[in-house]
């Protein structure tokens, strides 16, 4: 491990209207290190990455690379800089195929100028099967899920030969295997010198690569520390800026729940070229977990259910009366509530308020033409926002001016506040700090408790065993097995997904 | 295996093409069209295949550019009142073009720059050639400049039995203009740029594409195309005139969509916006010869064109339920 | 079954490319042209083409019809020029062509003969009706047409030279386009009362739409049409005559558009290879409020 | 002071500056004369009464197009629809269509303005259930409609003989003209449905993001369809104002080109093209001030072959008046305020 300053940030300042996002912030990555850059949701990490690949200019500060300082003016400028970037919400084209996504700006050139397509294609599906990928690198990126968008960005970023990669929470919709695999390749390239930043919130994954950790909160710099030297629970510590010691909240308090009355019963439901007849039934108050790999059809299995897609046949009946949901919002006025896994695309209205997007599927159920009362959305509204500690100057502000995290939490709240009988959450602590993502376990617990049921889908396997009580697998859009009480351990799960369960 | 693009890309572009020939047979059968009718479907849309290419760019970036037409007919007069003026052809040819090219430049830097809104920017344009048309001149200027009418009457002739079929130079000239642009778009980083755009701007930008300067130049693209529809328009008509080409921005935006072309950017071909093109002209034909009362004739039209869009928009859906079905019973 | 026209028939088969339907003249010019067809089902064969004001379309049209293989080609030219190529082709199909009530500028090789009225002569027409009027004295105002068409050029300048030649006591206070229609010619004559008031003495207007719009203003200002403010306008429209025999109009020279009967004998006559003059005159007159009541019922558009 | 500040960062704000800025500039040039108002007959009678009567078309067209705009759409074809509903009004008046309705303006009106409301659903079943783009769902009834409308007139301009029939656009109430009524009921009403409904929200949503609005619950189809139906209604209105206004049904002229006046009310007004948020009172605005320049050209007595020029100059003007980016380089100490 070569070392010497690759990147030095001295006294960042960045300031939104009515937010200041960074304060005096610095920074400093060395050649041939893994350095995590952590902090809360809206703590600033973002920021610090689009101030420093010029994506948003800074208000003041100063930045030096290789010991020269520099003024960063768009992204391009910091590609020819050997500035390269994964942002935070896969940033793609969506209508370019897997290989001109992998490629565009530095394409292969044929010999008199032009495009070189083969080469390109050769050189997409070699760069691929580097990360396990074997995919079609011809068609249109938007044919793939999220995950693996992601890992084409994450291609993409590690394929231009840069001297300093900027990963902003790359790993958030991956699968343990496929984050294995980009560590492999991360190692690599700090072992050829490159310089990494890495942000994420599984604290495991920092240490399992990070060499050095940098703590942001709101917006100041906290602390930079050698990974060995910082242990846990005081990295979290630093991360809230108070003691923290109860990290893990479990579902071993919760009792059995062979005997709760059956809620919600599922027969056969199905959809045509998404799922197959599906058969499951959800108990009253109890927090069922949907497990798969990757693309197993969990999300499509809970978007039936809810009538996000119309269901071609089967039956679903609620406390035993046939109801059989062909809209979201017949879903919703049963009790239901879906909360899905592509915030951007799915989930926030991005022009509008974080209170119009909270009060959105409420008055939805209420209907159009009975407004709710502008006090009680206020007073709704103040209450998710400290709940979910949803980082805002104040509840006016667009969506989309929130920090990844904090979108998501708004979505959430949008569903927690229809009230619902019923909560499916398809990936809901996705981009989400330590703190909170323990923050809503407790909250799903808590409501389970009260009654509601949950069914619950993440691609951390901890996280679902921690919270559910029973689990169903599904694999190549079907239901496999069912596991609960004694059975549901982590070694089954893996086993079902794998095939070898029963 | 090599011949699988995305799917919007080549299926719309197969359904597109295959409603033309249907379309196109069914005017054989019915109507007995010649050859001649197919040849002339280029010979009337040469300036209106220019001036979509131009357009089309402008729409794969999701933007839109509606100052076209009256960019063409400011071609016309002004280069009609030059050549009246004595000047030669081989001046106002490239003056003209040149002028397109820094209009249109112009609307796309206010566009970028001031981030303005390009319908109103375009608007503004349109009213602003338009004008000055009719201040050069009112009256329809003849252009009597030999220059022109040589190369106006040039074609090449071909002797089918008793039939006498032609085909311009200048239509010959759009067709290369659109081999061209589909050269351009595929094989240039400009034109793969163009599409990054339209998919997502925010992402291209991102990726480090030169998204502000690609705005511009498509602007300055759709200009320039536009002006050298007009000087083949001019050769067309071998004219001038304030009015002409009043809304045929609107001709050109819908064959751009008719071929497969989605307004919201991205997406698009630029075969399938000139394959458009020529559906307008088979549907106008088809008109003619069906010989409608006058009150019918737009209702046709606008009947035929529904009929397309909504047969197309049934045959992608379908076509997209297929491809998913395949895509996960391959996996 | 083909609609292609067959040429050995006897009958006549005519192609007609018709300009649009921008006023409400083109339009009792294209039903005249079609009823008279539709009498002569047996003997005449006629394929209408309606170009939506588009010269482009003309073109398509003409080259349609020449795949067709008609005996005549009609064309009514949406502009002056620019027609040489197309009409080329049509000579060298040896296909003859009657320009209707528009000429155009191209050689006299290629068209066989012209039927329709002098719009320069209207012009005049109705600026001596004006001057009559006004007893050559006064201020006026006038409605012109879109701007560029060559008829409200041509309107413009037979009346406006005549004016100035004839009658050096009428002054046109302001001109402005009205676009030929109703409601643009009443906009337009609001803001003129608006800005020289009673001043004004005459209005003219490049067609009776125009005016038809214009005396609503003249009403709505409290000012009484016909008499406050004297009308001059062209076409002859059935709504101008009623406001004639109202009182609320002057005076309208006609451009007569019932040119079938001249059109269909001119194309027959040419089928059967005869020469016809190169202009044919319609015929038209001169229409005044005294005579306004008795002339209405004869009024067919 | 507190209403002030709101007001100012309303979106309302600019455009209402212009309006007032193109009034004063008027009467300016015109010594005052701009501005005067007489009575004549019981009734107001100016150049300001005129812009308010001839602009209530325009702003009638203006709310529709607002509300498509904002939910992610575009309607080009209103000039087409308000051709068939003055064909359509003058037809049955005249006892052409519906003997049986013959001299019943107010049969007349219904039907007039339930077909611009079909025409509207059309266009909006088109745009929602069949999932055409737009601009070209709208594409097919702007090239239709005026052949429909020369359909039910048989190609002819029909003129009415109904003085209740003329009031729509020429009767005063107060003082006032009439049709300025029917904007400003049609306004309010549509305030109070958006202030006590939450339509307003379902709609910017549904324009901004289809596929989360749809998720959250909001019937987005339903949303869309309606808005065009109301579009087409207004349109219908527009129609009949015109349509009163000459005596009569002219469909070769009726609304000719005027949808690009009715998109550039909204955008001048300040409202996204791109759908969303929206101020219906903007676009208002947006279309007085349109209004006031063509009344501004006709006062000058501008040459008619330089209005277009005029009027390129001055759209450009005003929205880089209203350009963030430019207001932020030009003053960079109240952006920072703001
Ligand atoms: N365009 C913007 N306008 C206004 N405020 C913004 C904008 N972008 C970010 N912010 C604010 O800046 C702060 C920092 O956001 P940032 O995205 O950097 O957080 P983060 O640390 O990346 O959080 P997360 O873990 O949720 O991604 C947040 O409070 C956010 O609301
Ligand atoms: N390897 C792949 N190749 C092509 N399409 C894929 C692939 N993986 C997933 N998809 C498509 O992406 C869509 C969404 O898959 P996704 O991974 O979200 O499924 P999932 O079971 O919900 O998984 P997750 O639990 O991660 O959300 C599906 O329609 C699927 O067809
Ligand atoms: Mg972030
Ligand atoms: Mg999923």
């Amino acid at each position: 491990m070569k070392s010497g300053i690759l990147l030095d940030m001295k006294n960042i300042c960045k300031e939104y209207p009515g937010v200041q996002a960074l304060d005096n912030v610095p920074f400093q990555l060395e050649a041939g290190e893994i350095h995590a850059l952590l902090g809360e949701n809206g703590a600033g990490k973002s920021t610090l990455i689009k101030v420093l690949t010029g994506a948003e200019s800074l208000t003041s500060g100063a930045v030096f690379l290789n010991g020269k300082s520099v003024r960063v003016k768009n992204p391009l400028q910091a590609q020819h800089m050997g500035i390269s970037t994964v942002y935070q919400e896969v940033n793609l084209c969506p209508n370019l195929s897997v290989s001109e996504n992998i490629h565009i700006g530095r394409e292969p050139r044929t010999r008199y100028g032009l495009i070189d397509w083969k080469t390109m294609e050769s050189r997409s599906r070699e760069l691929l099967a580097g990360f396990d990928l074997d995919i079609d690198v011809i068609r249109a990126l938007d044919n793939y899920s999220v995950a693996v968008q992601q890992m084409v960005a994450i291609a993409r970023s590690c394929d231009i030969s840069a001297r300093i990669l900027i990963l902003d929470e790359p790993t958030s919709s991956l699968t343990d295997t496929e984050v294995d695999k980009l560590f492999s390749v991360m190692r690599r390239l700090r072992d050829e010198g490159m310089g990494i930043i890495f942000v994420t919130h599984f604290l495991d994954q920092v240490y399992q690569v990070c060499d050095r950790i940098t703590v942001l909160r709101n917006g100041r710099y906290i602390c930079t520390e050698n990974t060995k030297a910082l242990d846990k629970v005081s990295l979290v510590g630093r991360m809230i800026g108070k003691d923290y010691s109860e990290l893990s909240g479990s579902r071993t308090s919760r009792e059995e729940t062979g005997d709760k009355d059956i809620l919600m019963d599922v027969r056969g439901l199905y959809k045509s070229g998404t799922i197959s007849p599906l058969n499951l039934s959800l108990r009253q108050g109890e927090i069922l977990g949907f497990g798969g790999l990757l693309g197993s059809g969990r999300s499509e299995a809970a978007r039936v259910i809810f009538g996000a897609d119309r269901p071609d046949g089967g039956d679903l009946s609620l406390e035993g009366e046939p109801a059989l949901f062909k809209t979201p919002l017949e879903g919703i006025r049963a009790g239901l509530a879906f909360c899905p896994e592509e915030r951007k695309v799915e989930g926030i209205v991005g022009e509008l308020s974080i209170r119009d997007n909270i009060m959105l599927a409420l008055q939805a159920k209420k209907g159009m033409t009975k407004p709710l009362d502008p006090d009680e959305v206020d007073r709704l509204t103040r209450k998710y926002i400290e709940l979910l500690q949803i980082k805002t100057p104040d509840e006016h502000q667009t969506v989309k001016n929130l920090s990844g995290g904090n979108q998501q939490k708004v979505i959430l709240a949008r569903w927690l506040a229809t009230d619902p009988r019923i909560l499916i959450l398809d990936e809901p602590t996705r981009g989400i700090d330590v703190g909170t993502k323990a923050e809503i376990q407790k909250i799903m617990i808590s409501l389970a408790d009260g009654g509601m049921s949950v069914v619950f889908i993440s691609s951390e396997i901890d996280e679902m065993m921690r919270c559910c009580e029973r689990m169903v697998v599904l694999k190549d859009r079907a239901v496999v097995c069912e596991l609960s009480g004694e059975t549901l351990t982590e070694s089954r799960v893996m086993q079902s997904i794998a095939g070898k369960g029963e | 295996m090599k011949l699988k693009r995305t799917f919007s890309e080549i299926s719309l572009l197969t359904i597109t093409l295959a409603l033309f020939v249907i379309m196109y047979g069914a005017g054989v059968l019915f109507y007995g069209f010649r050859i001649s009718t197919f040849l002339n479907l280029f010979n009337d849309n040469a300036y209106l295949i220019v001036a979509t290419t131009g357009i089309f760019f402008v729409l794969l970036t999701g933007g839109i550019d509606i100052s076209i037409g009256s960019v063409v007919a400011f071609t016309c007069v002004f280069s009609a009142w030059l050549l009246e003026k004595g000047f030669s052809a081989g001046f106002v040819i490239p003056l003209v073009l040149l002028i397109g090219l820094a209009f249109g430049s112009l609307q796309g830097f206010l566009i970028v720059k001031f981030d303005l809104q390009p319908f109103i920017v375009t608007l503004a344009g349109l009213f602003f050639m338009r004008a000055l048309c009719s201040v050069i001149s009112k009256a329809a200027i003849a252009i009597k400049n030999p220059f022109y009418l040589k190369v106006a009457l040039a074609k090449i002739r071909f002797t089918l039995g008793r039939q006498h079929p032609k085909i311009y130079f200048y239509a010959l000239f759009a067709v290369a203009v659109v081999l061209g642009t589909a050269f351009i778009l595929k094989f240039t980083k400009f034109g793969r740029t163009v599409y990054a755009v339209g998919g997502s701007e925010q992402s291209a930008s991102l990726m480090g594409l030169p998204v502000k300067r690609t705005r511009v130049m498509v602007y300055g693209l759709s200009g320039f195309c536009a002006s050298l529809g007009g000087v083949i328009y001019s050769l067309y008509t071998l004219a001038g005139y304030s009015l002409q080409n009043v809304g045929m921005e609107l001709d050109a935006i819908s064959s751009a969509v008719i071929g497969g072309t989605l307004l919201t950017g991205g997406v698009g071909s630029i075969f399938g916006a000139a394959i458009g093109v020529l559906i307008q002209g088979l549907i106008q034909t088809v008109v003619t010869y069906q010989n409608l009362n006058t009150w019918w004739t737009k209702v046709t039209v606008a009947a035929l064109l529904c009929l397309f869009i909504i047969i197309q928009r049934a045959m992608s859906v379908n076509g997209e339920k297929a491809r998913k079905n395949r895509l996960i019973k391959a996996a | 079954s083909s609609d292609t026209a067959d040429s050995g028939s006897d009958k006549l088969v005519v192609g007609f490319a018709q300009i649009g339907q921008e006023s409400g003249w083109r339009d009792a010019e294209t039903a005249s042209l079609q009823w008279y067809a539709s009498r002569n089902l047996d003997t005449i064969e006629l394929h209408f083409a309606d170009a939506q004001q588009k010269q482009e379309n003309q073109i398509k049209a003409i080259r349609s019809f020449i795949d067709m293989g008609v005996d005549v080609i009609g064309l009514a030219p949406v502009v002056e020029t620019g027609w040489d190529a197309v009409l080329m082709e049509v000579k060298e199909a040896g296909i003859p062509v009657i320009f209707l009530d528009r000429e155009a500028d191209v050689d006299d090789s290629l068209y066989s003969t012209f039927i329709g009225s002098d719009f320069i002569l209207e012009g005049q027409n109705a600026a001596v009706e004006m001057g009559r009027l006004l007893n050559g004295k006064g201020k006026i105002v006038e409605l012109e047409g879109t701007v560029g068409a060559s008829v409200a050029n041509d309107r413009k300048a037979g009346f406006d030279d005549t004016i100035a030649s004839q009658f050096p006591g009428i002054e046109i206070l302001g001109s402005q386009t009205g676009d030929f229609n109703r409601a643009k010619g009443k906009e337009v004559m609001e803001s003129f009362l608006k800005t020289y008031g009673s001043e004004i003495k005459g209005v003219y207007g490049h067609n009776d739409d125009m005016v038809l719009g214009a005396i609503e203003a003249i009403k709505e200002a409290g000012l009484k049409p016909g008499m406050d403010i004297v009308t001059v306008s062209i076409d002859g429209v059935k709504g101008v005559f009623q406001a004639m025999a109202a009182g609320e109009a002057n005076v309208t020279v006609e451009c007569n558009p019932l040119l079938a009967p001249q059109f269909f004998q001119a194309a027959a006559d040419l089928k059967a290879g005869k020469t016809l003059p190169r202009w044919i005159k319609s015929d038209e007159g001169i229409f005044r409020a005294e005579t306004a009541a008795k002339d209405l019922p004869t009024r067919q558009y | 002071m507190e209403i002030l500040q709101k007001y100012r960062r309303a979106r309302i704000f600019w455009p209402s500056v212009i309006f007032l800025g193109i009034l004063l500039f008027n009467t300016i040039i015109s010594k005052g004369e701009f501005l005067s108002i007489t009575m004549m007959d019981g009734h107001f009678y100016g150049r300001l009464v005129d812009i308010f009567r001839n602009g209530s078309k325009l702003m009638l067209l203006a709310m529709g197009m607002t509300f498509v705009i904002a939910s992610g759409g575009i309607d080009i074809s209103v000039g087409s629809v308000m051709a068939i509903s003055g064909a359509i009004a003058c037809s049955v008046i005249r006892g052409n269509l519906f003997p049986f309705f013959q001299g019943s303006v107010f049969f007349a009106l219904v039907l007039a303005v339930a077909a611009g409301a079909l025409c509207g659903a059309w266009n909006g079943f088109l745009v929602s259930r069949v999932r055409i783009q737009p601009m070209v769902a709208t594409l097919i009834l702007m090239v239709a409609g005026r052949g429909i409308a020369q359909l039910i007139t048989n190609g002819k301009i029909i003129t009415v003989n109904s003085p209740s029939y003329y009031f729509i656009n020429g009767g005063y109430i107060l003082g006032l003209p009439f049709p300025l009524y029917l904007v400003i009921i049609l306004f309010a009403g549509l305030l109070f449905f958006t202030k006590k409904t939450a339509f307003g929200l379902f709609l910017a949503s549904s324009g901004i993001n289809d596929k989360s609005s749809r998720l959250a619950g909001i019937r987005v189809e339903n949303i869309k369809l309606l808005v065009y139906v109301f579009c087409g209604a207004a349109a219908a209105g527009a129609g009949l104002i015109e349509s009163s206004g000459i005596k009569g049904a002219d469909c070769n002229n009726a609304g000719l080109m005027i949808e690009l006046d009715a998109i550039l009310s909204v955008a001048i007004g300040g409202n996204l093209l791109t759908g969303g948020r929206f101020s219906l009172g903007a676009s208002i605005c947006g279309a007085l001030i349109i209004q006031s320049i063509t009344t501004t050209i006709y006062a000058m007595g501008v040459p008619p072959e330089v209005i277009q020029l005029v009027k390129a100059l001055l759209v450009i003007t005003i929205s880089l008046i209203q350009s963030e980016k430019l207001s932020i380089k030009l003053l960079p100490a109240k952006a920072a305020a703001q």
